[in-house]
């Protein structure tokens, strides 16, 4: 055993609804591309906030709001180390993912894309990396273009000259990280390759900034969004972080309380940075929770959670290619994809799988997992998924495993 | 309780589904999805007098929503179309043998009969504007 | 005794935090109009939900995913029969009352305001009620014009038919209660002068909601925003309500995830109401503690809870009106006004009143409350505010008066 | 602690400031606000041979900023402009005499000293672009 292993029975007992029954047998949770679960670290935090500080922050002299704001601000200076940003200022609290890169298309695209420019995403993209595109881009009378990818979905690299030298191109969008079938994609030759067309890059890291080492400095990205709920910390928050010259540039989103500096009746001065793009009262108690979450992380290191997650994700897809009518989706190297395995087995239907395993509590995620063009191109309505974190153990695939066959006896496979 | 859902009548309508294709000479398509898990139907309907002369209905999703198509499609086939209006949620439950899914796969269960009720309404609103007599005011339409 | 009457001292024991204490004192809060205290009730569900429950909604099958999803959607159905909507589609989820104000000015606004037209505020706003409208005004050419106050801030609703009858109104945006002085105004007056004009009308309630009892069918007004925190509610929840064939008619705001019907490539079909105006992944806990917030509130009742803020607005002004040298804003009503005390205490700054208050334990806001327009319309850079919730007390507001005597003693007033 | 605070100096300097009021012929005007609570402070500087010849503040807010700023504009004047670099928070704080103030009302304190230091970059850029002799790149700037 290594020194830097994960110690997985230990970690279990840091969150509770592992302790949860299901039809009298222990949950199994394998869809942490959804949403994780949360340690006892971040829930306390939550609570101790409502019980003991709970207050406005950033407008009020009296301490129980100047200790809820510090608590705030904190976690600003938490995100920006954990993505090692050049200053706390590039960080952007949003709800999720979504509108981190929503918040984007409105204020940068609406400012600098117009009638005939592209913008360049792949087909491995989640609805959220598409649609406020496409919605931008019928405004503007802009297009999309898609990447394609090849059967075991890896983007065809050869495409990206030639599609970026393109003088129209306005923006790169790519999810580093498919959510749907675990593809890692190489971002930092990417960036390399747009940014000598002088072409920004906004990259969707709601799968890979919880599990992979993330560098903004060292990717030099000039866009990245995530979600708190999928690395450990509550729902409502999200992260948009950008390049401070960018973000300075950027017109305001959401206009209201905190992001102004001075209101007139006709004309109004708009905050520094970063609470230019946080109008009105933030998700306080949840902000200071995900603190607790990027804590938690780093005190397991996000290197030992890539390396408990590849040796889950070999184990399963060596058991899981022996099952009889299998269909797998994705690299099948689990070096080059997260703990998110995509799969149909024979003429099951994923939904009726997940029916199935919830009687065994095990909770799989079925459908198209938010990327209907990934599932047009794989030429299938919709898939299973089971996706792996920091306290997901080898037993659990057994009983996964064993939940499978049991599947393809019901249904006479 | 799986064992209870997956019965072989509803892998046989799964697999061997009665009336699905699609229609050249339809009266009325409708299309609609479960937005929730991408469930697809379509379904085509041919009128005569006030009946259902032919139906097909297309699509894709799981064993549960294309059983219930399929059990949808005998169950009114030759019938008035307006007998859609009457037919209930319980109904079709209790005709596939399902009366214990939880709310998402009751979903599934129920997006033919909606899409059927959506053809109904577009049928009259197409042919001639909805009277009272054909079409009373039932709030149990969708 | 009457029967409806509030028992405080029972309610400040389902509030965890009152039994802070600040310096060796016990917490005084009296600063509701910026966020509200907690009762146990809301605080343990979100840990109740993460400990059990803690799941995606809307798209998965298992059994934490149904749990979690009813939940939130129950919410939903509380919201609609709180505020007496006529179905619960016309309930959106948002962050706060900024948001909803700028999801409205966003999809609404870009659709049905043009160049030359007119959108008509108050100098009562709040900035979250005057940006968004600026920044729509200013990308299409339209413009604001304001309804003025009195001195006693009572809206001048002489010039209201004026205004309106303007046929480049396009919308007129008012907050039912100021969160500044605490006026109400007159809305369904206003709301049946607009229609008769056949201009639509936003209501900021952020304030009046949850204080006033609100009833969207009775008030007729196309659309109603307020926030969670306000309202005993947790952080990171507003609600945008509006009327179900107007929602219908406006485009997506938030592109992505869960508000959408199907995605291809270059086209894509929204979901019905309410999910087409909720994309990406919602901020699940705090939405079901804000179920149990307005299940708190049920139980107390709203009539009560004014009865009770009037009997603690009207003790605490003839108390301040003794003292020498205040400045009271507002009307000196209070059954015009909301629990919510602004003023001024000889030349003592309000940011220095509220340091010295804050050492009595006592929490008032100080500032311009994101009203600048007001304050420069009341020629005041800044005012204390105090404001009241159903836990505070008549032996609060003594301790409160006294600590407003110890700080004119300490700037010789 | 509020004894602590509100000394008779500060109130002194809210209630008779020194070097108050607005310039007409300065060589620099700089303005800003703190957006959490609305103070408000104007600097006006004249220069003469690299020297504050001339300082006046105007604006509005609270005994700390309004104190602060009048006993920084006694502490700079006639000082030379690139003196305002080299203050530091803990100057300023020491200087007024109150150095345990919660983080908001730091802020109060401290505004006064960023126009400064904002006026004395805007004067360098106006009249020639910034020298390392004349204004050595300072972290501290702001
Ligand atoms: C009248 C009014 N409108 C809007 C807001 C903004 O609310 P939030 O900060 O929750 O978005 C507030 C809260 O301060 C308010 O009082
Ligand atoms: C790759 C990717 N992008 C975007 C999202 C959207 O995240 P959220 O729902 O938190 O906004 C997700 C989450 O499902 C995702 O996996």
């Amino acid at each position: 055993m290594q020194a830097t292993q994960i110690e997985v029975n230990q970690i279990r007992k840091d969150f509770p609804i592992l302790l949860r029954r299901i039809n009298g047998k222990p949950l199994v949770y394998f869809d942490n591309a959804a949403t994780t679960q949360k340690p006892s670290s971040v829930i306390t935090s939550i609570s101790e906030y409502y019980t003991t500080y709970n207050a406005n922050i950033h407008r009020a002299v009296y301490q129980i709001a100047e200790e809820a704001t510090n608590a705030f601000e904190t976690t600003r200076d938490k995100v920006s180390s954990f993505i090692n940003a050049h200053s706390r200022e590039e960080i952007i609290f949003t709800r999720n993912t979504t509108e981190s890169i929503n918040l984007v298309a409105y204020s940068w695209g609406r400012k600098n894309v117009g009638r005939g420019d592209t913008i360049i995403l792949s087909e491995l993209e989640h609805h959220s990396n598409i649609v406020p595109w496409q919605i931008l881009c019928q405004e503007r009378g802009a297009q999309i273009k898609y990447l394609t990818i090849d059967q075991d979905g890896n983007l065809d690299l050869s495409e990206l000259e030639s599609c970026t030298s393109n003088n129209n191109v306005k923006l790169i969008s790519l999810s580093h990280m498919s959510n749907a079938i675990g593809n890692i994609i190489p971002i930092k030759y990417i960036v390399k390759i747009a940014h000598s067309f002088g072409i920004p890059i906004f990259v969707d890291g709601a799968q890979s900034v919880p599990h992979l080492k993330t560098d903004v400095t060292d990717i030099d990205c000039d866009f990245l969004a995530f979600s708190g709920h999928k690395m450990l910390g509550p729902t409502g928050v999200g992260v948009l972080y950008a390049k401070k010259k960018i973000l300075e540039e950027m017109n305001p989103f959401i206009g209201g309380g905190d992001m102004i500096k001075e209101v007139h009746k006709y004309e109004t001065s708009y905050n520094d940075l970063p609470h230019k793009f946080e109008g009105g009262t933030p998700n306080i108690a949840d902000v200071i929770g995900f603190g607790k979450a990027l804590d938690y992380l780093n005190k397991i290191g996000i290197e030992n959670i890539r390396r408990h997650e590849i040796e889950l994700t070999k184990y399963a897809l060596e058991e899981m290619s022996n099952l009889k009518n299998i269909q797998l989706y994705g690299s099948p190297d689990p070096y080059q994809r997260g703990g998110i395995i995509s799969f149909n087995l024979g003429d099951i239907h994923p939904h009726d799988l997940a029916t199935i395993l919830n009687e065994e509590a095990i909770a799989i995620r079925s459908g198209h997992h938010c990327a209907q063009v990934l599932m047009e191109k794989l030429e299938v309505p919709a898939t299973s998924r089971a996706s792996f974190y920091i306290y997901n153990t080898i037993e659990e695939i057994n009983i996964f495993i064993n939940a499978l066959h049991k599947a393809m006896r019901l249904f006479r496979l | 309780m799986s064992d209870d859902i997956y019965r072989e009548i509803i892998l046989d309508h799964y697999r061997n589904p009665r009336n699905k294709g699609k229609m050249t000479d339809a009266d009325v398509v409708i299309h609609d999805s479960n937005p929730l898990c991408g469930d697809q139907i379509d379904i085509y309907l041919k009128v005569k007098d006030g009946d259902i002369d032919d139906i097909k209905f297309d699509g894709r999703g799981c064993a549960i929503s294309q059983a219930s198509a399929s059990m949808l499609t005998e169950m009114i086939l030759k019938k008035p179309l307006t007998l859609a209006k009457d037919i209930s949620k319980e109904d079709i439950l209790e005709n596939i043998g399902l009366t214990n899914l939880g709310p998402a796969r009751i979903k599934c269960a129920l997006l033919s009969l909606k899409v059927l009720k959506m053809g109904m309404v577009k049928y009259y609103e197409d042919k001639e504007p909805v009277t009272a007599e054909k079409l009373e005011k039932d709030s149990n339409l969708y």
